[in-house]
């Protein structure tokens, strides 16, 4: 038995499946790595992203079923919205905000993920609010025995606010199949986790409500993959909800509007970027001889032709029609035409 | 056709709908078992058992957020908010997230959700249990309000409300609940969602009301049609949209508007009714607009002897005709 | 050593105290009776009451200074504002509503007290939202470096709102001086545990704020004190905010609107009665030889006393003034002559 | 007497009142070492220290909820939302709570807190980081409501919030922070809540408004002077409570109102003022009561294109003025 079969064999997947995860990681990272570049450039004004965040996502996400399960997504969530089946076309075309943009074309800010073809709920900035959308979604696929899982995500941060305790107790009242999953980087914008929790892990939480509180090293990728085939399994076999608290960092300043500097030094900024998940799963698949430096050539130099095309594909789209600024405003409120996006 | 107080006509509604229709669930505090604390659900958990009518947690923010995301995964949830007072933990999940799900979405996602409360003043219920709320939902752009002051009505539009795709606040008056009878048909029938009613038809003055002070308008013009004054009673029925045809066909007419809401007067809903009159139909009027509302104090107080002090009664609406007539 | 001191002993209480104790248990009791009699005689329009709460509140309340400390009352409280320093009079003239009523003047429906005189903060409907309130107390408490500690109460059901997440995640980041009494009946009006809470102990959320979830016998009056009075000490020596959850039993409908028998069985209502803190107090004293019968026949006619004289009393005061129904919007709404309530 | 931008006049204001008060404190997220995300608070961390400048976890019912129950025990609690847009999750503790305690407790205990938060559009902000949520909480009697337009009236103002005795909500327009600059003498001096300002003498209009649409009023009469007509502007500066008497005399003058706000003008304040210009000035109008204000949609879209379309700005006002002008 080879490195390599060892590797996949301990959480059941095989080496290109492995690959598939690690492209996922690396094109998210390139398309989110792009967003600044056209943020500074002065070809988008605002950008909110996930590097830092990507292996715990992708890691956990790839043990859905897209097409059957639903995703509540928060603004970090680029590589999970990737992962649950977005183009790096939809991603960009949110970036710049035009009329195809499938999240909301083009009126929510950048970040705001939605799709009604990957079951990827509209997502919107009061934090935290989401978790009631996915205890719904699963009340209602436990109800209509449909045999989802509904996911959401949010910062730690986010869950001190009271729609999670609302949201935690219910799903765990009715064993709803719900995974909520706390992308722990230790900060609220400036605010340090020592001035937002009360303790250092999120997870704690869980046994008041008598559920799993897992923990994971979000630069794990399999380890994420791990936990969350796990809590997948319950939620789907009526074993309830599970809180998954991937401990990440966030590599960039909370948004482009931010100026991380003023709170954080410079040696934190440098010892955190040793817990960049990327590298990490690089040298992991590598040492394994999955990724070898051909398959990795080959990645990059596809994932650099996604960027470029969902860039300069997204820049060419055109604006929203200020005539549909009245639109969807309710059900009946369409295009003289019919039709419209949904 | 059967004569139904207004609480029946609603329980009916509930039921009939949710046997015509698998995905319509009912939950709330208390909705189960003891039916409501008003008993308008009552029966239903024996009917429909306790996947469809269920017994939420203390939680209103809950109610209404997992309503939505149910709403998303295909069911058609009719939310109870115990008493309206209590809507307020819920209005991020109200304001925020439902009203805007189809814009923010794009039309990707809609958000067909019902959320009944009890609204209202005049029995004892002190600052928390008395409190008319709708002018915070009506201001918002993607949520629909309703107020039925009619056995009629009240099953009519909760029928729309619930068939319709987009969320839905409908308010009842819970002193309305037994005191107030009708004619109910026996068969299907919706009211539209939209549409105003003439309830009485009057020459000299239009007065504007809507749930109980749309009975007390009528007893109102009843007192003053003996000094004849004429009064037309327009009865508004849905808050948002509003039927503004028949608001300003019938100020047109008479020339002179009276508005009338139970809410404290300063920014109610009322204002906006004074302010589309004020500006649509000035060339006709031969008056103000006038207001007739709730005093502003922060709620309406519990001894009775402040109670009636707060209250709007037929004979301070009359008082308001007259003044107007008078002009 | 006789059996006497024993009991006391164990706790740190005199035979004093602990008929003192036993007094409040009784006469809160005797009032909350005096109150459904009323009721059922057409006399006030509503009672919400404390019936099978006592214990807990004596013993709890009875590790507080007076004076010094705060209380943020719910709708059950009337032992624990009685044991503060309320008066049987002042209870009745919220019952009755009257001009002199010093939680409101008549404004509220009776059960929300509240009293500038003994620190009791205004208490109102939306259940949960008192949590904070205690919290700020407790912050500026120690801001102002007072000694105070803040102590709240409410039940089981109102747990569940987000406030009391967000509300101890913030006293326990402080350390704030802070108890959080949870009074677990077992209903939330008609609602039972098993689909309010996803566990049977509201204690069991502490941990994942990092502080002590004491769970104490509601009908042990002197438990309860103990586990009080640890919780006063820790908080006010700095240790942080503590959260007890009382198991009590409501002895009554939820309030006089309020039919039970509808969602709870006659066995069920008659095993409850066995929960009763009352009798269980007292033959704990008569065993320890503190209360004898001479004692109770004293404390019993001197209860029917304070009761007789408290409903004649507040019946007979004046009802508010209509005019003064526009006083105290702002705090310039005062009555022209000056003066006026506060 | 210095220049300092609007954003300069509130971080100086609480500086100075925190110098002067030990009982204030400033909290809310982001407000310690980052001095908030505009930076309002900067530097305030530094010179008191996190005692009296609190990082607070991202709770913002929390936030409200704390400072109620500090200022009961004697503290002066000036709380910051981080947008306006994220007030829905306190809005129970400041209907239910902070509104009502003095009123509730019959003067018992009152309720000394600020709530200052940046609002409105322009920004690229979208639905979320650019509503204008006043209309919510002008309604509810036992809040004050302040929204300035100079740096001078934002620190006359937040001065007079900070002291007041009752809980005040004071909105900072966020297009404003940086852009607006004026006058700021340098002594204590306070702007008393309550009183509207003529901010531009004329005849024949009066355009009510408040926070950057008092700038874009007088960018507008501006314009439409070349045209001949003189429009009289008044500030509210308060919103509630509202200073009838300087608007209703402008009005009386005039005989022609127009009521511009950047709000969905559904329900939205201006309504009120609309409402009671109609009905206490009716005998001086000739002309009805016109309103300018943002369409009825969930929010400002985020798309360029969209959110130009959206905000109301100087020439859809002076178009108000001339249609209403000409009338
Ligand atoms: C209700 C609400 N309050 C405030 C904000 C502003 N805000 C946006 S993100 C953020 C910090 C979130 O921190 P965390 O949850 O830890 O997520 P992270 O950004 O660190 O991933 C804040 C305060 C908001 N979006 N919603
Ligand atoms: C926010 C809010 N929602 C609903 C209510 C109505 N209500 C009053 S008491 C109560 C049940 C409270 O149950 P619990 O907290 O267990 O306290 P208990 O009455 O059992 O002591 C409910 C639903 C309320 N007062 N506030
Ligand atoms: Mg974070
Ligand atoms: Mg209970």
């Amino acid at each position: 038995m080879t490195a390599t079969e060892h590797l996949g064999a301990a959480v059941g997947l095989g080496d290109d499946q492995l690959l598939a995860m690690y492209r996922m990681v690396a094109l998210a990272r390139a398309i989110d790595e792009r967003m600044w570049i056209l943020n500074r450039a002065g070809r988008v004004p605002f950008v909110i992203s996930g590097q830092g965040h990507e292996g715990a996502q992708v890691g956990i996400v790839s043990a859905l079923r897209p097409g059957l399960d639903w995703m509540v997504p928060y603004y970090r969530s680029i590589a999970a919205v990737l992962t649950f089946g977005m183009s790096p076309r939809e991603i960009m075309l949110a970036q710049y905000a035009k009329a195809s943009d499938p999240s909301s074309g083009g009126r929510q800010m950048p970040g705001h993920y939605g799709g009604a073809a990957y079951n990827i709920l509209s997502s919107s900035s009061p934090v935290a609010t989401q978790i009631l959308h996915a205890a719904g979604i699963a009340l209602a696929a436990q109800i209509r025995g449909t045999g989802q899982v509904a996911i959401t995500f949010m910062g730690e941060g986010s869950s001190n606010q009271g729609d999670v305790h609302e949201g935690l107790n219910f799903a765990a009242i009715h064993h709803l199949p719900m995974i909520l999953v706390v992308e722990n980087n230790g900060y609220a914008i400036s605010v340090p986790s020592v001035k937002e929790l009360a303790l250092p892990d999120v997870a704690a939480r869980a046994a008041g409500y008598g559920i799993p509180g897992v923990i994971v090293d979000g630069a794990d990728v399999l380890g994420a993959y791990r936990v969350a085939r796990e809590a997948v399994e319950r939620a789907r076999t009526g074993g309830g909800p599970t809180l998954i608290e991937a401990k990440v960092t966030r590599l960039t300043p909370h948004s482009s509007d931010d100026q991380q500097t003023k709170y954080r030094t410079a040696e934190e900024l440098a010892a955190e970027r040793a817990r960049d998940p990327l590298p990490r799963f690089r040298e992991q698949l590598a040492t394994a001889g999955i990724l070898t430096p051909e398959i990795e050539g080959r990645l990059a130099t596809e994932i650099a032709g996604l960027v470029d095309d969902a860039t300069s594909y997204a820049e060419s789209q055109p604006d929203p029609d200020p005539a549909s600024a009245t639109w969807y405003v309710y059900a009946e409120d369409r295009p003289a035409t019919g039709g419209g996006a949904g | 056709m059967a004569i139904r107080t207004f609480l029946e006509a609603i329980r009916d509604t509930l039921g009939e709908e949710m046997r015509r229709d698998p995905s319509i669930i009912v939950l709330g505090e208390d909705v189960g078992v003891k039916g409501g604390v008003f008993l308008v659900t009552d029966g239903l958990h024996a009917e429909f058992g306790e996947t469809r009518v269920i017994d939420t947690p203390l939680t209103e923010s809950m109610i209404v957020g997992t309503s939505i995301g149910a709403a998303a995964n295909g069911l058609r949830p009719v939310a109870e908010i115990q008493f309206a007072d209590f809507i307020f933990p819920a209005f991020n999940q109200i304001v925020s997230e439902a009203a805007r799900m189809r814009y923010r979405s794009n039309n990707a996602f809609g958000c067909p959700i019902t959320i009944r409360a009890p609204y209202g003043g005049g029995v004892h219920g002190a600052l928390y249990h008395s409190q008319s709320v709708e002018a915070f939902f009506t201001h918002v752009p993607g949520l629909k309000v309703i107020v039925p002051s009619t056995p009629y009505d009240a099953k009519g539009l909760l029928r729309s409300a619930i068939r319709d795709d987009d969320p839905v606040l409908f308010f009842e008056h819970k002193k309305m609940y037994r005191s107030v009878r009708g004619d109910v048909p026996d068969g299907e029938y919706t009211v539209p969602i939209g549409r105003a009613a003439v309830t009485r038809v009057g020459t000299r003055v239009t007065v504007v009301a809507y749930g109980l002070m749309a009975h007390y308008a009528l007893e109102a013009a009843e007192r003053v049609a003996e000094e004849g004054i004429s009064v037309e009673v327009v009865d508004l029925r849905t808050l948002r949209p509003l039927d503004r045809e028949t608001l300003l066909g019938s100020v047109r007419k008479t020339g002179k508007c009276l508005v009338v809401y139970e809410d404290n007067r300063f920014g109610g809903y009322g204002a906006e009714i004074a302010a589309i009159v004020a500006e649509e139909a000035f060339d006709y009027l031969d008056g103000p607009v006038m207001r007739v509302a709730g005093p502003d104090v922060p709620g309406v107080p519990y001894n009775h002897v402040l109670e009636d002090w707060f209250m709007v009664n037929p004979e301070k609406i009359a008082e308001g005709i007259r003044t107007l007539a008078a002009y």
